[in-house]
């Protein structure tokens, strides 16, 4: 059977070419990558305490949170956040650079087994990353 | 007697053997961001895939030859070598994404990052494939990967609210986050409706010499087994929305879903995270490795088996040994495995299409199956999903841009 | 036997020789034109080449002339007269022992070279 | 016209024209006849019914009764000396409706 229908993925990958040319930063992509940063800081918090609490063991957590901090930095150089107006834009990045340096710290404090540090670090980590979802973004177009 | 054990092993096949890295991380995701929504999507994906491996299998028992055989042989060599070169590519990404979430699995008890464990785990698993028989493959590391069944017993533990989860069984539309809902809801069944499963099952059933008195066994191992292995990924994605969903976490990372399980069962949870991770993954691999050799073997006619030593099927052996080298690049290239995994699932369901409606032509050929062809109920309940899949797929990959994966 | 179609019921089906072993599949069918009488099927032919040249010229000739150099005349299709086919059911089952054919040829090549070089491959 | 070999293969899919040029359909399959150790072609099959026929598809007797829409060429009626040009050597009227 001679099939000149283009396969499903090959239409896909077209798509998928074209579309990736259009990726220009939108206010609706910052408020989602502020959500996935909040969010990686949420996971960093619940590592630690899966940690503090017996449950995950410390080579597992010492690595997660590293990878997490290092997700967090790399979210404050993404150039989404210039859709933004500048004082936002400013606001995020501060607090981007906070939990970063936060969460490396968390690292180290269960690399090194200091478990009254990385509890204090694990609630600060906790509100800052609230306070970063707090950040109003406006979507309205 | 010996009936019951291997009924009761092809349950035990369905259910160990349904989890891997696909299901797991899209379950998570699901849940992570819908909570309880998407549990139809899982629901729906399990059940298509009973009907699908149910017809593979009686196709084998009836006819002797296998999916690719008769791919082949309908409809000819030029139209073969479609889902020849699409199912090889996507399973090259799912072995991929398996020999990385075992590598992962790695990382997480040992600190050595996934990369330098990828040739290991490439190693061990053409090792048992090279020395192995079909056997072992099959209920061997299906039997382990039942200690997947951990997340069902991890989302009872958390007594999730049944009526809520009942509900998430009835597909309904989302309140937010569109997009991102309906491309979960494609990951979710190109995850369940594996189209290598199709291939592995029917080879099986040849490899096994069934027959005619096999197909209630085929039935309810169908049946049954898909159906357990469902319950599975559901409870997963019940974990995911009991934990994740209230804290506001997003599934980006498998670094993430361990925490599935210590909120669970403590540090057992860790233990189970990790096993079934690993297992499940590994199980997956050597069944994708193999099958990307049957479909070479069947396609073009080579004599193949796995209970044969490589040097009396060499052409068979070096494909499986070939594809799992190639697949072991990109996890030690350092390739984002989650990102991987979302991808490679969302083209599988795009990927379905091309082998299911051909399969179907076939399912109702007197030829293959003489007085066991599908009925009018099979037709045209798998022609909808399977439609319905890739074309969500294909709509899916502008979301897949857009919303970041 | 009048309702036998040649790409219905033998193109592409499963060769298997005599002791039942599979050997590959019929790749393609030799019709032979005479003046006098009815065209009959000549051979039927199981090879690389082959089914290189299904998909297309350019590929064919390319494939071939891959083949003249690595194997000569051993690549070449293998062909089996028709009147060596003894049963057509789902497989074409002919009467040939395929071990002494050069249908394994790549099969046999890849042992001796490859597999029987790797841990556990010679047994 | 002396003896030689056509390859089914690479027939397969080739617009077959009649002896005015018109297009007749995509040539599918070929019905042959076992006579002893021999294998004689009786005619060839064309057309999108021949596709379905081919692929066992059994709406084709859901739509047409017994002797569906298959065309058939009697193998004397097809010039297949340039086997990427196949040709009747006659008009499409002229082929017999139902062959023997």
């Amino acid at each position: 059977m001679r099939s000149r229908l283009l396969p499903a993925p090959l239409t896909g990958a077209t798509l998928l070419i074209g579309l990736a040319s259009c990726g220009r930063p939108t206010p609706r992509k910052a408020a989602d990558a502020r959500d996935r940063a909040a969010s990686t800081a949420a996971s960093a918090v619940m590592v630690a305490a899966a940690w503090d609490s017996g449950a995950a063991p410390g080579i597992y957590a010492s690595h997660a949170t590293g990878e997490m901090s290092a997700s967090l930095w790399k979210a404050d150089s993404a150039p989404v956040w210039s859709a933004l107006p500048d004082s936002t834009a400013a606001a995020i990045h501060a607090s981007l650079r906070v939990l970063g340096t936060r969460a490396a710290k968390l690292d180290s404090a269960i690399d090194q087994e200091d478990r009254p540090g990385a509890t204090r670090l694990r609630t600060s980590l906790e509100q800052r990353g609230r306070e970063l979802s707090a950040i109003p973004i406006d979507t309205t177009p | 007697m010996s009936r019951l054990i291997e009924i009761a092993l092809g349950i035990v096949t369905g259910i160990g053997g349904f989890l891997e890295a696909g299901s797991l991380a899209t379950a998570a995701q699901a849940g992570a961001g819908f909570r309880f929504e998407l549990i139809w999507a899982v629901i729906l994906g399990a059940t298509c895939l009973a009907f699908l491996v149910e017809m593979c299998g009686r196709l084998s028992a009836i006819s002797k030859h296998t999916v690719p055989d008769a791919l082949r042989e309908r409809f000819g060599f030029r139209f073969f070598m479609v889902p020849l070169v699409v199912m090889q590519l996507v399973m090259l990404m799912v072995l991929a994404t398996e020999l990385g979430g075992v590598a992962l699995a790695l990382q997480m008890i040992s600190g050595v990052s996934y990369r330098w464990w990828s040739v290991p785990v490439g190693l061990l698993s053409w090792a048992l494939l090279w020395k192995g028989t079909f056997g072992l493959i099959e209920k061997g590391v299906s039997v382990l990967g039942l200690v997947t069944l951990a997340f069902v017993v991890g989302a009872l533990h958390l007594h999730p609210p049944f009526g809520e989860v009942a509900r998430g069984a009835l597909p309904r539309l989302p309140a937010h986050d569109g997009a991102q809902y309906w491309f979960l809801a494609v990951s979710i069944l190109g995850a369940s409706i594996s189209p290598y499963l199709f291939f592995f099952y029917s080879a099986g059933a040849v490899e096994d010499r069934w027959d005619v008195s096999h197909l209630a066994i085929n039935r309810i191992t169908a049946g049954a087994g898909m159906g357990f292995g469902g319950i599975v990924a559901v409870g997963a994605l019940v974990l995911a929305g009991m934990v994740f969903h209230p804290a506001g976490i997003k599934v980006d990372s498998y670094q993430q879903l361990p925490l599935l399980l210590t909120s669970a069962l403590g540090h057992w949870g860790f233990v189970l995270f990790v096993a079934s991770l690993g297992i499940a993954c590994f199980g997956a691999a050597q069944e994708i490795a193999v099958t990307s050799a049957y479909l070479m073997a069947q396609g073009f006619g080579w004599r193949w088996s796995e209970n044969l030593p490589p040097a009396e099927d060499a052409r068979f052996s070096l494909s499986y040994t070939a594809m799992t080298a190639v697949a072991c690049l990109p996890v030690l290239a350092g390739v984002d495995v989650l990102k991987l995994t979302n991808i490679s699932m969302v083209v599988s369901a795009a990927s379905l299409p091309v082998v299911v409606l051909p399969l179907l032509v076939i399912m109702n050929d007197r030829r293959y199956l003489r007085d066991y062809c599908n009925g009018w109920v099979a037709n045209t309940a798998v022609t909808a999903i399977v439609l319905l899949a890739g074309v969500l797929a294909v709509v899916s990959f502008p979301l897949l841009i857009a919303g970041g994966g | 036997m009048r309702d036998m179609l040649l790409v219905r019921d033998v193109l592409d089906k499963q060769l298997v020789d005599r002791r039942g072993e599979r050997a590959g599949k019929v790749d393609g069918v030799v019709l032979i034109f005479s003046p006098d009488g009815p065209p009959r099927v000549g051979y039927l032919e199981v090879g690389a080449v082959t089914l290189a040249r299904r998909l297309g010229r350019r590929l064919g000739s390319w494939a071939s002339r891959l083949a003249h150099r690595w194997g000569g005349a051993h690549t070449e299709s293998y062909r089996i007269p028709w009147n060596l086919v003894r049963a057509i059911t789902l497989e074409v089952s002919v009467d040939v022992d395929v071990e002494e054919t050069r249908i394994n040829v790549i099969e046999d090549w890849l042992r001796v070279h490859v597999v029987e070089h790797l841990p556990g491959g010679r047994e | 016209m002396t003896p030689h070999e056509v390859h089914l293969e690479l027939l397969l899919g080739r617009k077959v024209h009649d002896v005015e040029g018109r297009a007749v359909g995509r040539l599918e399959d070929v019905a042959v006849e076992r006579v002893d150790l021999a294998c004689e072609v009786l005619e060839f099959h064309v057309g999108p019914h021949a596709l379905l026929e081919r692929l066992s598809l059994r709406a084709v007797r859901l739509f047409r009764g017994r002797s569906h829409g298959v065309r058939r060429i009697p193998w004397d009626r097809l010039d297949l000396s340039d086997p990427r040009r196949p040709r009747l050597t006659c008009r499409i009227e002229d082929l017999p409706e139902h062959p023997a």
